[in-house]
């Protein structure tokens, strides 16, 4: 058989739900990030793979879209550390199940 | 008359006029408009109450005028005033500004003239934030005006959820007892039986592709999204939370109870009367199928109102518990007349509305009277009264004889109607029915006997009797008129049933088997159901 | 042959007591003494207008006129209007009214005085004359239903008069409620005719209804139920079984107004309904032996009651009863004319027999007769009228009382047998409480009467005394009345007018029957030695008789009403209904109806105080409910 | 096309990236969780080369494996006070089966989907055609991602540094602090008297 | 090319002053002269866009269909501009809580507002994309910016979900690029128009991660769970700005894309369904769970779910037959009358918090005798929120619900009304603890109650705006309906 653009989006679809499980698992808010990473990658992964495999300058737009995406998971994950930085200094924790102060 | 001087605009937004007068006389809050009342003598309470009983009487003086004006050969819509107020037509509603009264609604607008010009004048003493007291007062009359006289549906719909909002301030911040849980339950009664209207308007309007109740049409409303016996049931579910009719009547007598005297005479006098009046101007003459096929249920449930509510009555232990309730009673015959479908049967419960409205207002007065002078609302509390309070007490026999439908007095021609035009179509509804005149008969006297009367009782020595002018005023008018309409009620009768009769014809269209009576002429008699 | 009355005149009749009610009201409540002379005067001269009436009634053999009608009420078909009828019916019942009404009034001015509510009392007593004679002027039913309500008014605000004692109110209460049940059938009747014929004047009805019958578009059973309607209506109004609990009680109230209104006027009302509509209770059988059966045992029952009464004018009240009984059977066998004038008569000995027991109770202060006795030397004039009132009712020759009950009993002979009997054995029973209440009242020795009730105003009873001659003077008129009132039937004038007011007006004649002169008059001797042989003779102990085993049973059964206010006012009303039905209907209101709007809210607001829950702030729960629901929604798609 | 060492590439590459990414799941240190995540970033970057988009792939190794990880290293490094373990909180059993349902929704699609795909070498790759489309076509998708960089680099400034009115904390969380309910249920909020239609 | 920038025109002013603000911060530190940069910025945007609506600009489209500058754009940068300008009107004195870091705050409020614009302006995927980063970095900052417990946790909270949704909407757009072989809505509407049932899945997929995406940012449940954290630890201007501004941005953008790419028959017919039920939901969540809270922020984050849901009636309400656009005409009507409402509760909370540093209802009572006009207008507010009559919310509801009726979904109405049933419950608390309750202890509460002089103006505008959209609705109905006529085409 031959590695078809289903082969990258299986793998593309099993990176993203690893992430996905890592997003909404893991205790450290960091971690979360990781894992929110993973899914992006997943995203990018899919979108170079429909580049490559269906037709015509859909190329281009694909990977100019993984461009950005990949630009602003960069700046997400800026911002994201930081604001953990901030809950640290506030609470001496980054972990998701304490940072809980406000519910209901 | 549509481009003559818009005077009824004048009516219905003179008060609120007044009420804007009265917020910004100058007070603990509000001291820029000092200067300008420098001239004016007497206090923030004084000056208050003065201005609302200046406006509530213009009020009622101008629709008295217009009572008289109105042209009795003219069934329709009368000193029409209207403008299109939100022009949408591509989004498919037009609503429009349209005021108009004809012999159905005058006498109610008349009647909340004088009953608010009333309700300003028991409420003579109220000394906790006057200023927003009797503002909220005028803004409550505005709103009942604005929904006897409104043409179109969601103006219709406007004042009559504007209604709420004084009376929730009203009950919640000058009432007693579990005022706020009252005030809330009321609001939420009203507002859900209004949700399902808006439904039902909506449903209409789109139907029917406008919302002015003079042009929608029956048959336009078979096209609806929702068949017309669905709107009918959502529209009806307001009006009979309004009128109330037994099992929705629980929020009243919380409401009356826990309201301020005033509130409590608008309360029965006027909002109530907006349920009954919406089931004829909107129910009756926009769906006269539907409601031909409802009658029988109606009639039931009438009954049901009357009976119920009358033997519920007699268990009531707080004075002014048991005036309410006897409302729910009441508002029976109201439902019990219309089901009728006739002229007599409508005119009557027109006419009950009328009736009710004065004499359920009396006994709301003078049961705040004795509140206000015994501090008790107990009947077991209080004994022999009448040797210390002759007047009051006189006062409240009147009223409650009338308010059992005493011959010769307004409540008894009222009744005596209904039962006539509702017995040739609803007989064995229309003879239970004729219990609730016992029963009714039962818990006034019952009441009189145990509060009023009995040996002397020193508590009350101290006790001063009717006196003042104020006093004297509002209980004389309301006598005044229950005695005018119990031994001349054509002054108003002729006038409903010149409103109700369009009505009944709409109704005699598609239910040709609708009659008053077998003997227009004797050779009909012995035929009927 | 006088020229006709002007219908003013009429009205004026009926206005009169009504502007003194007015005016007493409203501007001369701090003046007693004009009160009172004011509706003295007011009902005298509506007494002496009624005179012209009824001259004009007795040269027209009772022919009915009517007059114009006045528009009250126009909608759609339903038309109310007021308007007078005047036939020989109403003429007489205009002047009894108006009479025995002037005659209490005058009588009032003496025994109300000092009173606290005199001016009170005499604004009623002139609502109620106006009532009434308003309800015998009347032409259709809705203006008599007015009337007739508001003379049930009257009754109440006076039964109550003195509102202090519990009592009073009580029985007040108990009085309009009891009739207002009849009523309902009253009122019921109205509706019923109007919507199946569609007229409510009365002669009209009394026309038109038959020959609706006759020719079979009104049905019998319809026919029925009106008169079924009218004998409730009056059933409740003239205390016939098994509505008359209401009258004794209203004993409360002042004498004289017991006089008028419990005897001589309001309670016969019930009496000239049917009359009113007789024609209608002819064409129905059913109602007529109703009526008539309902007024045999009443009369019967009604004087059984009266023997055992130690209360002077509940004695008197049972005898009412029992005499409008006497009215109502006639009526239900068809002796119209005879009811009619028993109807008069008695109004006239009644009132005579209720304003004797006023004065001595005036005196007495107490209206219980073991506390009286011996009278006779100290209250002549009171005593000879109230002997004669006592044998006018007993039906001595040649009483007026006799006259009238002489003739339903004849009327009774010739149509039901049963009933006669019933009539025989009143008759003497009748005799015997009389003369019991007599030989207890005015005879023996005196037992000291009552201390009157601090802060109540009354007399001191130690040296009892003759009334004063405002109250002694009606008593020798009514004397006067309850002798010669009988003598009008003499060739049957007197139901020549009456007849008159029928349909098909005929002649009276006067018919007289020995044989049932002889029995009556024996029976009626045997009740008055047998009432003077057990009291003023001792011939027996009375306690002992009342003890022996034979009437034991009995006795307990009459001192206890027939048990029918137990029956009514305990089981019915307090514990059935008020204890069982309302309170069950109550409770469901609170618990059942509020409870489910209360329990809606108190389930709203719990779900939204315990759904908070679900945010609880963990921030990867948000996510999973996020994700979730986007592989939920996409699931639903595509699956379905 | 189908040489075996494409046939290589791909699925080492493969079981690389999904297997590195299960690493980040298991790894009971969270520094282990980061290698395995630059590992997976690795492994995608490969996967990119299979797919012959090299530019990205360099980008990728730019960006995830020398800025974001180190980024996140750092932040490790930097609260230290916090827990180290690579702990899993109690989302885990709806996470594993909400994993188990996204990834077989996609996975579905992914195979059911009839594609249009084609197999036939792609358009010629460079970072040229890249560039210009970039200030061709998506100039302005181009800008507004500049904007958003120097936005978000600002932000994070302005989060991270230290300012002189930062050293009170602020009244309003202590405020909240003091009002925030128990732990354990919904806790009476102060309005349990009368807060509704119902009493 | 030139005039590709004239059209992107009042973005290019916000994001040039917002990076102007970014660099000034260091040397400027007068709160007057920044505030009023950013307030002429703001300013400067709306003339901008007023400009080019006058020089009948509108309908045009830029930089080959990434830029679209049709009266539906417009519409909404006339709206987000105001609320910009009325949320800085309520910074001032949130702003003196952190005074070095006001340049930022400005500055991304800026940033993120152009941000929105772009959003409501874009018809390309990848600009949708980028436009809803550039919002959502800003918001994560300003939201964390307070940087104290509740305002960090807050921040983190929305970054984490935020990016987790923006993850899984990435996959949606992938999916959907991967089918239509192109970004630009057009094509793709043409792609979703010709496509077969091969790959329906895979649409419904990408359809179902759109509503996700833009459901997050519109707070719709079930994506909703973010908003009463963020909203009540946030500083509260931003809460205000999330709370309309988001929302109206987020309901822009679902309205583009599902009536302008999915806009085919059997596709709309199913997310038709899905909205209808996610309304429902989320109004009744909202209502519910808005009756037991204490603090008014955490009510009012639950009320503008509810208000989500019913706005997404509009969208529900989008069918075949002709009055397809009302829906969508409800919603622009609706966006706009609940921006100035929300806008004035959110400004009087702002100044009583001010004023008594709570936002616990409890502590409102008998505010209403200390301040009746704030008080008065805090009620107007609440009241408009019930859809009280001459209220904007009165007519925005009549024209959902009429919107409902007349596709059909009367039930949708019925719910809808039921819903402000339960939701006048929860209002009327603020409004009672105000006028009705008596203070604990009066002594306690301020003398002085005059809100500083920008929240004071912004206050008027928007009771101005509640006033003029519930008594005379006409206008904007016409211009709602003209903004929503762009998009059917």
């Amino acid at each position: 058989m031959t590695i078809g653009l289903e082969h990258f989006l299986v793998v593309g679809a099993l990176i993203f739900g690893i992430g996905l499980y890592v997003a909404l698992a893991k205790r450290n808010a960091i971690a979360v990030l990781m894992g929110v990473e993973l899914m992006l990658n997943a995203v990018n992964l899919t979108l170079v793979a429909f580049g490559r495999f269906t037709v015509t300058d859909v190329a281009l737009s694909t990977q100019v879209f993984v461009m950005f995406i990949i630009a602003t998971a960069a700046a997400e994950v800026a911002v994201g550390l930081a604001l953990a930085m901030v809950v640290y200094r506030n609470r001496d924790t980054i972990s998701v199940d304490r940072i809980n102060l406000m519910r209901w | 008359m549509g481009d003559g001087f818009p005077i009824l605009s004048v009516l219905v937004f003179l008060p609120l006029a007044g009420a804007v007068l009265i917020a910004l006389l100058p007070g603990e809050r509000v001291s820029w408009t000092a200067p300008l009342f420098r001239r004016v003598p007497g206090d923030a309470q004084t000056r208050a109450k003065w201005a609302a009983l200046a406006v509530a009487v213009t009020t009622f003086v101008i629709a008295l005028v217009l009572f008289v004006l109105l042209d009795r050969n003219d069934s329709g819509f009368q000193f029409t005033d209207e403008f299109l107020w939100v022009k949408a037509e591509d989004v498919g509603f037009d609503i429009s500004y349209a005021l108009g009264v004809d012999g159905l609604s005058m006498p109610l607008v008349l009647l909340t003239g004088l009953l608010t010009a009333v309700a300003v004048l028991v409420s003579w003493r109220v000394d906790l934030r006057p200023k927003e007291y009797f503002a909220w007062l005028l803004v409550l009359e505005s709103a009942v005006l604005g929904v006897f006289m409104a043409t179109d549906l969601i103006f219709f719909f406007l004042f009559w959820e504007l209604e709420l909002v004084p009376m929730f301030f009203l009950i919640s911040v000058w009432g007693s007892g579990r005022a706020s849980y009252s005030a809330l339950k009321f609001v939420l009664f009203t507002f859900t039986g209004s949700a399902f209207m808006i439904v039902g308007f909506l449903v209409m309007g789109v139907a029917a592709g406008t919302f002015d109740m003079r042009l929608i049409q029956e048959s336009a409303l078979t096209a609806a999204v929702l068949p017309v016996p669905v709107i009918f049931a959502f529209v009806f579910l307001a009006f009979a939370v309004k009128l109330p009719v037994v099992p929705l009547h629980t929020w009243l007598p919380d409401a009356h109870t826990d309201a301020p005297t005033a509130v409590s005479v608008l309360l029965a006098g006027v909002l109530l009367k907006m349920g009954g009046y919406g089931i004829l101007r909107l129910l009756f003459t926009l769906m006269p199928d539907t409601a031909g096929d409802a009658d029988v249920a109606l009639a039931i449930v009438g009954t049901v109102s009357i009976v119920y509510g009358a033997i519920i009555t007699m268990r009531q232990t707080d004075l002014k518990r048991l005036v309410a309730y006897s409302s729910v009673s009441h508002m029976g015959f109201v439902l019990l007349g219309v089901s009728a479908l006739g002229v007599v049967g409508m005119t009557g419960a027109a006419m009950q509305l009328v009736t009710h409205g004065l004499i359920t207002g009396l006994l709301f007065v003078v049961v705040g009277m004795v509140y206000d002078r015994t501090h008790t609302r107990e009947i077991g509390a209080m004994r022999g009264l009448m040797h210390h309070l002759p007047l009051l007490g006189a006062a409240m026999v009147f009223a409650g004889l009338a308010g059992m439908g005493l011959p010769a007095l307004a409540g008894f021609v009222a009744e005596i109607t209904v039962f006539l035009g509702a017995f040739g179509r609803h007989e064995p509804q229309t003879l239970v029915a004729l219990v609730g005149v016992l029963l009714a008969a039962g818990y006034l006297l019952w009441a009189l006997q145990r509060s009023f009367f009995g040996p002397r009782d020193d508590r009350w020595a101290h006790l001063e009797d009717i006196r003042y002018w104020w006093e004297v005023t509002a209980v004389g008018s309301l006598v005044a008129l229950i005695v005018l309409l119990g031994v001349y009620p054509s002054v108003v009768m002729d006038v409903l049933e010149m409103g109700v009769e369009p009505i009944a014809e709409g109704i005699a269209a598609v239910h040709p088997d609708v009659r008053d009576s077998a003997g227009i002429s004797l050779a009909l008699g012995g035929g009927g159901p | 042959m006088s020229e006709p009355v002007p219908e003013a005149i009429l009205w004026l009749i009926f206005f009169l007591p009504l502007a003194s009610f007015v005016t007493i009201t409203l501007f001369l409540r701090d003046a007693p003494r004009l009160a009172g002379l004011l509706t003295v005067g007011a009902v005298g001269l509506a007494l002496g207008f009624s005179l012209w009436p009824l001259a004009e009634a007795i040269s027209g053999d009772g022919r009915g006129m009517g007059f114009g009608t006045h528009e009250l009420v126009d909608v759609g078909s339903l038309v109310i209007n007021v308007g007078i009828r005047l036939d020989g019916l109403t003429a007489v019942m205009l002047v009894v009214v108006s009479g025995v009404s002037f005659i209490v009034q005058v009588y009032s001015t003496g025994y109300m005085r000092g009173d606290g509510g005199y001016t009170r009392y005499f604004a009623f007593m002139s609502l109620f004359t106006s009532a009434m004679l308003g309800l015998v002027l009347a032409d259709n039913l809705v203006m008599l239903f007015v009337f007739w309500e508001l003379v049930g008014l009257a009754s109440y605000l006076l039964i109550g008069f003195w509102f202090h004692r519990p009592a009073a109110a009580a029985a007040a209460k108990k009085a309009f409620l009891v009739t207002r049940a009849g009523d309902l059938g009253l009122l019921a009747a109205l509706i019923l005719i109007w919507e199946r014929t569609g007229t409510l004047d009365i002669a009209a009805i009394n026309t038109d209804v038959l020959a609706l019958v006759e020719v079979g578009l009104l049905g019998q059973t319809m026919l029925t139920l009106f008169a079924l309607g009218l004998v409730a209506g009056a059933v409740g109004k003239s205390a016939q079984f098994p509505l008359h609990i209401w009258l004794p009680d209203a004993m409360e109230g002042p004498t004289p107004v017991s006089a008028l209104i419990h005897a001589a006027t309001m309670v016969v009302a019930g009496v000239y309904l049917l009359a009113r509509f007789f024609p209608v209770l002819e064409a129905s059988a059913t109602a007529g032996d109703l009526i008539a059966w309902i007024g045999a045992g009443t009369a019967l029952g009604a004087a059984l009651l009266a023997v055992t009464q130690t209360d002077i004018k509940r004695v008197l009240a049972y005898s009412t009863i029992s005499q409008l009984a006497y009215m109502m059977f006639a009526l239900g066998i068809g002796a119209y004319g005879a009811a009619v004038f028993h109807l008069m008569t008695h109004a006239f000995f009644k009132a005579l027999l209720f304003l004797g027991a006023g004065s001595v109770g005036h005196s007495t202060n107490t209206f219980d007769m073991r506390r009286m006795g011996g009278l006779r030397s100290t209250m002549p004039v009171t005593y000879i009228t109230f002997l004669i009132g006592a044998l006018s009712l007993s039906g001595v020759i040649p009483l007026a009382g006799f006259w009238s009950k002489d003739e339903i009993l004849t009327a009774a002979w010739s149509e039901q047998k049963v009933i006669f009997a019933f009539g025989l054995a009143t008759a003497g029973l009748t005799a015997f409480y009389m003369f019991r209440v007599i030989v207890l009242t005015f005879h023996g020795t005196y037992r000291g009467g009552e201390q009157p009730q601090p802060g109540e105003h009354g007399v001191d009873p130690s040296h009892p005394h003759e009334a004063p001659p405002s109250m002694r003077w009606p008593l020798v008129v009514l004397a006067l009345l309850a002798i010669t009132a009988g003598f009008l039937t003499f060739g049957g004038e007197f139901q020549t007018w009456v007849l008159g007011a029928l349909p098909e007006p005929e002649l009276g004649e006067f018919e007289f029957d020995v044989g049932i002169f002889i029995a009556s008059s024996v029976v009626v001797a045997a009740g008055i030695s047998g009432a003077l042989a057990l009291y003023q003779w001792r011939a027996r102990d009375v306690a002992a008789l009342r003890a022996s085993r034979p009437l034991l049973p009995l006795h307990r059964l009459l001192e206890n009403k027939f048990y029918m206010d137990y029956l009514v006012e305990d089981l019915l009303v307090r514990r059935a209904f008020y204890g069982g039905v309302a309170r069950a209907m109550a409770a469901f209101d609170a618990v059942a109806v509020d409870g489910f709007a209360n329990g809606v809210w108190r389930g709203t607001f719990e779900t939204g105080r315990w759904g908070r829950l679900v945010q609880n702030g963990q921030v990867q729960s948000m996510a999973v409910g996020l994700v979730a629901g986007g592989v939920i929604i996409w699931g639903a798609v595509v699956l379905f | 096309m189908d040489s075996v060492g494409y046939h290589l590439a791909f699925w080492s590459l493969a079981v690389i990236s999904v297997g590195a990414a299960l690493g980040v799941v298991v790894s009971r240190n969270l520094i282990h969780a980061v290698i395995f995540l630059i590992l997976a970033f690795v492994g995608v970057a490969g996967l990119y080369l299979v797919l012959s988009a090299e530019f990205i792939a360099v980008v990728q190794v730019l960006v995830y494996v020398g800025a974001i990880s180190v980024l996140m290293l750092f932040a490790i490094l930097l609260t230290p006070r916090a827990a180290r373990d690579n702990a899993e909180t109690s989302m885990r059993y709806p996470a594993t089966i909400l994993m188990g349902l996204v990834t077989a929704a996609m996975v579905f699609v992914a195979v059911e989907t009839d594609w249009a795909a084609v197999l036939d070498d792609p358009v010629a790759e460079s970072p040229r055609v890249i560039g210009q489309s970039l200030i061709n076509e998506f100039v302005l998708p181009f800008e507004i991602a500049a904007v958003l960089l120097t936005a978000a680099l600002v932000g994070a400034i302005a989060l991270a540094r230290e300012d002189p009115e930062d050293a009170p904390l602020h009244d309003e969380s202590l405020a909240m602090e003091a009002r925030r309910p128990g732990p354990h249920g919904p806790g009476p909020s102060p309005d349990d008297g009368d807060g509704g239609g119902s009493a | 090319m030139l005039g590709d920038v004239n059209l992107l025109g009042p973005e290019l002013v916000l994001m040039v002053v917002g990076g102007f603000l970014l660099v000034a911060e260091v040397f400027v530190h007068d709160r007057r002269v920044l505030v009023a940069t950013a307030a002429a910025a703001v300013l400067g945007a709306i003339a901008y866009s007023a400009v080019l609506l006058v020089d009948g600009k509108a309908g045009r489209d830029a930089f080959d269909g990434v830029l679209v500058l049709d009266r539906f754009a417009l519409f909404f940068q006339f709206l987000l501009g105001g609320i910009a300008l009325a949320v800085i009107g309520a910074s001032w004195e949130t702003l003196a809580r952190f005074p070095s870091r006001q340049g930022e705050y400005l500055a991304l409020l800026l940033l993120s507002t152009a941000g929105l614009m772009l959003l409501a302006g874009t018809r390309d995927l990848i600009g949708i994309f980028v436009a809803l980063e550039l919002t959502a970095l800003s918001q994560y900052v300003l939201v964390g910016l307070h940087k104290d417990r509740l305002s960090s946790e807050a921040g983190l909270k929305y970054l984490l979900l935020g990016a987790i949704a923006s993850a899984v909407l990435l996959y949606g757009m992938a999916i959907l690029l991967g089918l239509s072989g192109s970004t630009n809505l057009n094509a793709i509407a043409a792609y979703v128009a010709g496509s077969d049932s091969g790959v329906f899945e895979a649409l419904v997929l990408s359809v179902v991660f759109f509503v996700v995406g833009f459901g997050f940012k519109a707070a719709v449940t079930p994506f909703q769970m973010w908003v009463p954290d963020v909203y009540q630890g946030g500083p509260t201007p931003i809460a205000a700005y999330l709370s309309v501004g988001s929302k109206a941005a987020a309901f822009a953008i679902l309205i583009r894309v599902f009536v302008e790419a999915f806009g085919d028959d059997i596709l709309s017919s199913h997310w038709s369904t899905i909205f209808a039920v996610l309304a429902a939901l989320s109004m009744f969540l909202g209502n519910v769970l808005a009756l037991r809270q204490s603090d008014i922020k955490r009510m009012l984050a639950y009320s503008s779910i509810a208000h989500a849901g019913t706005i997404l009636i509009g969208l529900a309400a989008v069918t075949a037959d002709g009055s397809a656009s009302l829906g969508p005409g409800g919603i622009l009507f609706y966006l706009a009358g609940y921006s100035v409402t929300n806008l004035t509760a959110f400004l009087v909370v702002i100044a009583f918090y001010n004023r008594i540093g709570s936002y616990q209802i409890d502590d409102y009572r008998g505010i209403g005798r200390r301040a009746p006009l704030l008080g008065a207008l805090l009620a107007f507010s609440l009241l408009s929120l019930i859809g009280l009559p001459l209220t904007a919310g009165f007519f925005g509801k009549l024209y959902l619900f009429d919107a409902a009726i007349k596709s059909d979904l009367a039930w949708l109405a019925v719910v809808g009304v039921v819903n402000s049933v339960i939701s006048a419950a929860y209002y009327l608390r603020p409004i009672k603890a105000m006028f009705v309750d008596e203070s604990p202890d009066p002594g306690a509460l301020p003398d002085r109650w005059a809100p500083d002089l920008p929240l004071g103006l912004t206050l008027a505008a928007t009771t101005a705006g509640i006033l003029v959209i519930g008594v005379s609705p006409s206008l904007l109905i016409d211009v709602a309906d003209e903004a929503v006529s762009a998009i059917f085409v």
